[in-house]
């Protein structure tokens, strides 16, 4: 696959409280989904369940731009995108778990997070279901006539989905305020982005569609921020819609549980050791002199406690009325 | 109310009128106004049968012309409508939800539920049903069994103009997402219809004749079809009740079983294929909720399992007529129980 | 046949005994190989739980890997079909069908219908269907009568390994396009199965256990639970005879009224939701054809008109289980019509 | 909308047999397609039809290079293929009136006329409903190992269909020889292709997906078919999928009946004037020397003939029996 990725940097418009709250919201994804990995082995969470560890700087590089009157559509992996736009943090954990304390009040589970207040229009089980959904955001948004943008999330997989072509082409058709980020982990379940993306390139393709599109390397916060940013702006001035193609990757399986043979030895050892978003994200800020180690420690604290607190809320929660079984089909029926 | 209108112009009525009332209220789909980019006329169509025409020039781009991508626009309405717009889509045929039908059943629909309650979908999807009018297999069918199978969706099939505009003015006011099928043999049907806004409520059926011999339940183009065979059938004597189910979903189980229960038999009739349908499902609710009041057996009118055939000789078969409901409603009424028929065990 | 394999592994094997007699076979889907384009194994999956697992090695590029466009490779498994192939193609949840459906009932239902005989459409779609595993929503949905209510299409639901086999076999050489049913709960049953290829028609129920007080008609998982109520309510001295239907479309009339002739009671019990579903089908075509021995109201045990929850406590009670069945076919027994209920007309 | 369209080139591996056929089935195609035009104004003629008058050079010079064994999916609009691919003139219309007597036998008429023993898929009342089938009969001609190729005709309004897209990308991943012609006829009913086709070329897109494609003069026999021939070459010989747009006219509405005051004054007076492409066709082949007027008009006198036949004979046929309206659902139920 052609590398046209852009020459990361961090020269950037983001002050130091802006630099730690996308720290923290990385390491907060990331401390989540460490989490409900060692959990879910141990069969106290049922369902399907996608992480998204490795991943962290595509959700924050994009939504750092995001105001809560902006909405964003996700994945079926899609606990990043819903920390990343504010989704309460107990609520996602107690939802994952299937209490009534979550933020679906455990009818919808690690796949159906949704929060609309904060702009989030769900997780989606459906491949390829968020783009359209953004279009018709995005549309609301231009009616009101404000600057607001929409996003959808897709991965390599979803980018073969007609729904997304045909939400490229609709955006572009009405000029909305969209944006296609595509999250380009190399597999869609067992089968390679090089098999299945034809032209190998989801930037060349939105092209073809008239979009401006870039790829970036989704490992480097300050490129997808950049990225992000360039879009996002455009998109609230009236330019219409971009795509951004994030060649990135995933530590863990497709879902727990994967063995994953597909992949290659060390594979995620090696990505690991010299790819990861957070801990090259904190090289180069300390590097440069921005953020200081013991604030980043700090934060890790934090987030720590806030993950734990988390779990043991989610544990002790009760799990939902039975009657909650016939409610929330229709608002009047 | 002594104006009279057709079928068709009730629907651009009712959506005229809440255009004006709302301005969240957006109509989209393909030619809705028709002309977008070309050399001639703006609002050249409005609509492939004309239902929106005039629209356009009056809101503007609240009337938005697609691209022929169901998937992406009917979707774009549905991300509209949680987005706190009140969009009415336009899907032509309902032949053609096979390409956007996800968008629908398993985002439309289940949203409120999966997010617990936390989301509101406020989208009508209007779309054209029938047949008759020689159109073919695929464009000829009449789907809403299939979407009233599906919880969180609402299914209107209005049979007259007044019930056109009220259920379609109602539909728009609903919160929840409201598949909306208009006949499309019904588009030149006159009938009396207020010119002030007014809505019919969702779950309400309607005793479009009463009868004690015979109860005829029924919807859309084939309430008129049964009101004639039951005309036909007081010459003999036979009274038959006709009820118009106008909503499949949410249904008025009450209306149907209530007139069971007086009239001991039941026919329905239904212009959609015979397997899962509205005809299974009415005769369904009847054999459990009312089963002691039944005299006879349930009769079911509907078309054959087969596609709609292109030839207007076959498509005239295909569709039930007056003679093959009337000779329905003979058969309940002379059916003579055998012995073991009549006694509880 | 004293062999015994999981309901996943007879699957397997009908794939790969038709594809070893018939190199017009194919299997297509997400993940039916796994690994391509990766630098890892091929086959490294075998579809999303396993089922397709080994066959990759054996047949090669017969077993082909595909983008995640259902529309486009469901299509061509049906475009393939038409032009000689007998394709096996893998909707890896029928909860997707919304992203792919106008392949199916446009395109193939109605080719040789439209095409006045003149095609061939020789093509099935596996696909995972059911609740209980706590997949939510999108996930566990059970849409047979959808395609049950689609004229040109046959559907097959398999409750055992035996069948799941036999089924198959016949899925793939039948010359008409068959949906194929896997109960996700139903793949680690275990079952006796032989190891030679064998075929079981369409439209054959079986009944899985005799008795004369209740019929209980039935499919997929819903067998196994409505054999354990039936064996319940035997020490209570009721006797159900549970029907199996094995395919929905062909529909084993006769099986089901003959057994209503004799029991004079049904219970029908289907997972899927309520309305317009195969619990109404069943209870419509009794009502309708064996009136006459009823003694008492149909009853029908289904899933409640709603999404299909994620909570697993929810979710226990949105599927039917052996309590709420026994109860039912008490409810059936224990019916006293009334005065106005045993006389006829 | 830019052109770049190539510039029609006479030269070509035509012999004059091959000139006088294209003439014919372009002349049968219109000829068909003019008296059913006048049928239907009498009310002779039931339901949707959709007529390719004006749009000849495209299908005839792409099937030209087709043998029996090859495929090709057609459209709504699907006369001019049908005739292209060989279908039986007399069936056609006999078809077209609803009669027993049909290709279908009455059953299908103007939106679904098929012969799949002539490798014709089907006309197809589904916008986008053929793409996915031609992948799938290219998957059919590969597996058995020749040199078949399999063609999809969309319109600028199908090309907008998610089937499309996913079937450019599916052809491209599975190396198939399957090739789609866009039949850009400016309008999806009443609509511009100007407003629905993002980036006004769908030769961009289709290289988007990594496959070759132009865009040609659809009026221009000569280039479609030379256009044609390299893509359908280039898929013979294993070189997998390409995308030829033809930027073409219709000279009707888009079904009978339709008024058309979406289109210009005149708009089509000037293109029959100007860019007919079967008058063009035979002024350059008898001005080149190739073919005598007299032999064209010979064709025209059996084309004619042809025509009146077909429609005297549907005109007398019976209509189908009674019990056809059960038959031909199942092989076997
Ligand atoms: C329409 C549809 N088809 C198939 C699936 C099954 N499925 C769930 S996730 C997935 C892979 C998605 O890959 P990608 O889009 O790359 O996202 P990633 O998992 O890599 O984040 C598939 C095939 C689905 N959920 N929906
Ligand atoms: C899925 C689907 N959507 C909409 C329609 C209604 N429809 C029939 S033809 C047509 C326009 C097609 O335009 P184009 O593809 O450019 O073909 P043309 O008519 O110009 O030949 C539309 C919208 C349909 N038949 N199928
Ligand atoms: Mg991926
Ligand atoms: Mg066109």
């Amino acid at each position: 696959m052609q590398t046209e990725t852009q020459s990361p940097s961090t020269t950037t418009s983001l002050d130091k409280q802006d630099l730690l709250e996308a720290y923290r919201q990385m390491k907060t994804i990331r401390e989540f989904e460490e989490r409900i990995h060692v959990e879910f082995a141990k069969g106290d969470i049922p369902g399907f369940v996608h992480l998204y560890a490795g991943e962290e700087a595509c959700a924050v590089g994009v939504c750092t731009h995001l105001n809560r009157g902006d909405y964003i559509a996700s994945t079926h992996r899609g606990h990043g995108h819903c920390i990343a736009k504010g989704v309460d943090v107990h609520g996602m954990m107690a939802e994952i778990y299937g209490k009534a304390t979550g933020v679906c009040r455990g009818k919808g589970g690690s796949m159906h997070i949704a929060d609309l207040d904060l702009g989030m229009m769900g997780a989606n089980g459906i491949v390829g279901g968020g783009p359209p959904l953004v279009c018709g955001a995005a549309l609301a948004l231009k009616q009101a006539g404000g600057e607001g943008v929409a996003i959808a999330f897709v991965g390599d997989g979803g980018s073969n989905q007609g729904t997304t072509f045909e939400s490229m082409n609709l955006a572009k058709v009405w000029n909305l305020p969209a944006i296609i980020v595509v999250e380009d982990n190399g597999y869609a379940e067992a089968t390679s982005s090089n098999y299945t993306v034809a032209s190998g390139s989801n930037a060349d393709r939105a092209r073809g569609f008239g979009l401006p599109a870039v790829r970036v390397d989704g490992h480097d916060f300050f490129a997808v921020h950049e990225a992000a940013g360039e879009a996002i702006s455009r998109a609230r001035t009236g330019g219409g819609p971009s795509l951004i193609e994030c060649k990135v990757n995933r530590y863990y399986g497709h879902f727990e549980g994967d063995a994953q043979t597909y992949r290659g030895p060390d594979e995620v050892k090696k990505l690991r050791e010299t790819r990861d978003c957070i801990s090259n994200f904190a090289r180069q800020t300390i590097d440069s002199g921005q953020i200081e180690p013991s604030e980043l420690e700090a934060i890790d604290r934090g987030v720590m406690q806030l993950i734990e607190s988390s779990v043991a809320a989610a544990r002790q929660a009760a799990k939902p009325e039975a009657a909650e079984l016939l409610t929330d089909v229709y608002v009047s029926y | 109310m002594a104006r009279t209108i057709t079928f068709k112009q009730a629907i651009n009525e009712a959506l005229d009128q809440e255009m004006g009332r709302d301005p969240t209220v957006l109509v989209m789909g393909e030619d809705v106004a028709g002309g977008q980019g070309t050399q001639g006329e703006m609002d050249a169509w409005g609509g492939v049968l004309g239902v929106t025409k005039g629209l356009h020039p009056k809101y503007g781009d609240r009337v938005m012309d697609t691209p022929i991508s169901e998937s992406a626009f009917v979707g774009a309405a549905i991300g509209a409508a949680t987005a706190g717009m009140r969009p009415v889509v336009e899907l032509m045929f309902n032949d053609f939800l096979g390409v956007c039908f996800d968008q629908i059943y398993n985002q439309a629909a289940k949203f409120k539920y999966m997010f617990g309650g936390k989301a509101q979908t406020p989208v009508v999807i209007r779309t054209i049903c029938g047949a008759g009018m020689r159109a073919a297999a695929q464009h000829s069918q009449s789907l809403y069994a299939i979407f009233t199978h599906i919880p969180g969706l609402k299914c209107v099939v209005p049979s007259t103009p007044y019930d056109a505009k009220g259920l379609l003015i109602e539909s728009i006011r609903d919160n929840d997402p409201v598949i909306y099928f208009e006949h499309k043999q019904l588009y030149q049907m006159e009938g009396e219809v207020p010119e002030e806004s007014y809505t019919i409520p969702m779950g309400e059926a309607q005793i479009v004749r009463e009868g004690g011999d015979v109860t005829i339940v029924t919807l859309g183009e084939m309430v008129h079809r049964s009101i004639q065979a039951a005309d036909e059938l007081a010459k003999t004597g036979v009274e038959c009740e006709v009820i118009d189910l106008r909503t499949t979903s949410p249904l008025d189980e009450d209306s149907v079983i209530e007139s069971v229960e007086s009239t001991g038999r039941l026919v329905v009739v239904d212009e959609a294929t015979p397997r899962c349908g509205m005809a299974t499902d009415i005769s369904a609710l009847v054999a459990q909720k009312a089963f002691g009041s039944l005299k006879s057996p349930i009769e079911m009118v509907t078309a054959p399992h087969t596609p709609v055939p292109f030839a207007d000789n076959l498509e005239d078969l295909y569709k039930p007529d007056a003679n093959r409901i009337a000779a329905a409603a003979r058969s309940v009424m002379e059916y003579q129980a055998w012995a073991p028929a009549s006694s509880s065990s």
